[in-house]
């Protein structure tokens, strides 16, 4: 849509009407993670757990795969999905480190460094 | 008469709650967060706050996508933490204030600010981990605490402008409140990080120095930032920034600035913290 | 340009539905209430809007006091009615309007107004009993509903100043959204009534009708009249009546008023209905 | 408390925050009601299904007694308490009628000759 001016920053999907209406039942399966016993089940039979929700089948996947990048482009949101991550015992370190494609120690070292910079990472338009 | 005495401004970072409850404050990584906090514990046991308004979002803990409140006010007796998916915090109930929280209610509605009124709900990482940097490990927070919650999570926020004026409201309706109560109102999120995609890690140092700045010297300017402005510079979670906002409206427009912290990086975001006390 | 076309108000009593859904609605008690809308089914069959905004309250169905939020607005595709303990209402289910609630949500955050976002709602007879009225008792609702829950149980409930002004809000999302849509606001709750106490059964006729005229010719001076005349004058339910500001606040300033109709009794209840057109 | 205007009101409670935490576990109470099986736990042992309930042993009494004015002056709200009513088959009009101290037929009555006057209604002052 012409009239999200935040499409334009790069690697970054805002959590907006449209994501929150695609991914509203992922985001409620990983909700469902906070309590143990589903925790528990989750983990017991992923896609037996997964089938109780009506998600897409490219959310289901995403999940099982642990593709961080595809949950969110399909509608998760991070705190959300974070709680699969807490499931598998992930911090949002290592995590943040998949989805940026780096592995952990070159995204701790990355942190420990500063930070990603914000040049060249404001908008699509000035990334080369 | 109540009255607010002062403002503290910090980060609410998950990792720096997991690293004082696994006993990691010591390690070289986080001794020197936790240190920026030495003079914070030292100011707020003199300082002595009857009652905190906790302003922070929660975090998909309390509320998931059936029900998203923009500004939701806790006038429980008490809040349990909150188990995000590794167990509750290690940490003591919070014990709310619902006497003032309800007369806050009451007068922010009728201030035509649309609360929801919460007498129900557990407190994440958003609460918890300010109490823990300002507090340490006790057996029991030393003061009441009033979650203020605000949606940061689903796009939109409320504005900048909205939060400073809510802030300002929080203000009337406390000094409304005829118990003699010293009030201190904490805002808390940020400052840069964002948690998702490849542009995930991103830390703006020079924007989260100049918010600083101004969050202490020209509030209101501030608060006519745009969400876009947040988000492209300080990252998709750094939005959670207009909540300090809150805090500072509820403050006089000339504050003394006790102490500042800033500090890169807590796991993936920059921590900054401030205390600013009324000036009269 | 989805635009607001026209305007209804009517109360809502609960022994409305009741009486339709048992049949009842040619016994001489009920046949002058129901007589009150023949005018109104065939206005809105020949009038056909695309989606209702149907504001109206939840009269603790599916709000407890746990969490009590001011302005709430539905965002499902879907919604039930509520077993408000005689099991569910016989209707059909409501559909909603996605993609207008959220835009609309999202405008009047952004416009400054704390909305609610609810995505899992049970419906009311606060809902159904004004589409029951207006549509009869059809197989399906013969639109799209957009509901806007508005606390009045809970004291305060949002002034007539911010209803009115929410209105203007409303009017102003509508005519940003990009679909060619016919909407019209329904304003419900009321008239003169009081459910509780020694005063129950409290009916104020010339309140009403004053309300009515005022509403219509001079909603500006109606939406600056305190919560405590709506309850001295109209009883503690009679409150309700700050909602169909909302509606009103959604017209145009001039309205062509195409049908009014006022009845006492339905149950405890005074019965209020108007039907307003935009002029333009 | 002096600025409650609304006290002035007579025969009416507001459910302002005083009554709202007074009656926090009697409204929950009634609120149960709404589930059919909870309605059976209820008619099958009052006592019994009102122990389970952290209320305050006047607010069991005022329920197991139907003492609606009671339940309000307790902290009910009369949307919460009518679930009681619809539990026991009562209308609104029926329960409308005890708490205003008059027989059904009366109540009734009244309601269709327009309803309760508002002259002498409107303050505590001008009731004799
Ligand atoms: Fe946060
Ligand atoms: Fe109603």
């Amino acid at each position: 849509m012409t009239d999200k001016p935040y499409h334009d920053i790069p690697g970054t999907v805002l959590f907006d009407a449209e994501q929150s209406r695609k991914g509203f039942h992922l985001n409620q399966f990983c909700m469902s993670l906070m309590k143990a016993e589903n925790r528990e089940a989750f983990k017991a039979d992923e896609r037996a757990y997964l089938d109780r929700w009506p998600m897409s089948e490219e959310q289901k996947q995403a999940v099982l795969d642990r593709d961080w990048n595809r949950m969110i482009a399909l509608g998760g949101n991070i705190y959300f999905t974070s709680k699969i991550a807490a499931t598998d015992g992930l911090s949002f370190q290592q995590i943040a480190a998949k989805m940026s494609g780096v592995s952990q120690e070159e995204y701790a070292q990355m942190m420990l460094s500063g930070g990603r910079s914000v040049e060249g990472n404001r908008s699509k338009s000035e990334k080369r | 008469m109540a009255r607010i005495t002062a403002g503290v401004a910090t980060s609410h970072v998950p990792a720096i709650g997991a690293a004082l409850d696994n006993g990691r404050a010591d390690e070289p990584y986080w001794r020197p967060v936790f240190a920026g906090y030495e003079a914070s514990k030292r100011w707020i046991a003199e300082h002595k706050p009857d009652v905190i308004i906790l302003v922070y979002n929660d975090h998909a803990s309390a509320f998931s996508l059936e029900l998203i409140p923009t500004f939701a006010i806790g006038c429980a007796e008490e809040f349990q933490p909150a188990d995000e998916g590794w167990g509750p915090r290690p940490v003591p109930p919070v014990k709310g204030h619902p006497e003032l929280a309800w007369h806050m209610a009451e007068r922010l509605i009728l201030d035509e600010f649309d609360m929801t009124i919460v007498n129900k709900m557990d407190v994440d990482h958003g609460l918890t981990v300010p109490l823990s940097l300002m507090f340490g490990q006790p057996a029991e927070w030393p003061c009441r605490v009033i979650p203020l919650a605000v949606n940061v999570v689903q796009y939109p926020p409320p504005t900048g402008n909205r939060c400073y004026r809510l802030g300002q409201a929080i203000r009337r309706a406390v000094e409304a409140f005829p118990e003699d109560l010293k009030v201190v109102v904490f805002g808390t999120g940020g400052m840069s990080h964002q948690l998702q995609g490849p542009r995930a890690g991103l830390i703006n140092s020079a924007f989260d120095r100049d918010f600083l700045d101004r969050l202490v010297g020209d509030p209101v300017a501030q608060s006519k930032v745009p969400h876009l402005d947040y988000v492209r510079e300080a990252g998709s979670e750094g939005i959670e920034l207009v909540m300090w906002l809150i805090m500072r409206g509820a403050l006089d427009e000339q504050v003394r600035e006790v102490h500042r912290f800033y500090h890169v990086p807590a796991s993936n975001t920059a921590v900054g913290h401030l205390i600013l006390e009324n000036a009269g």
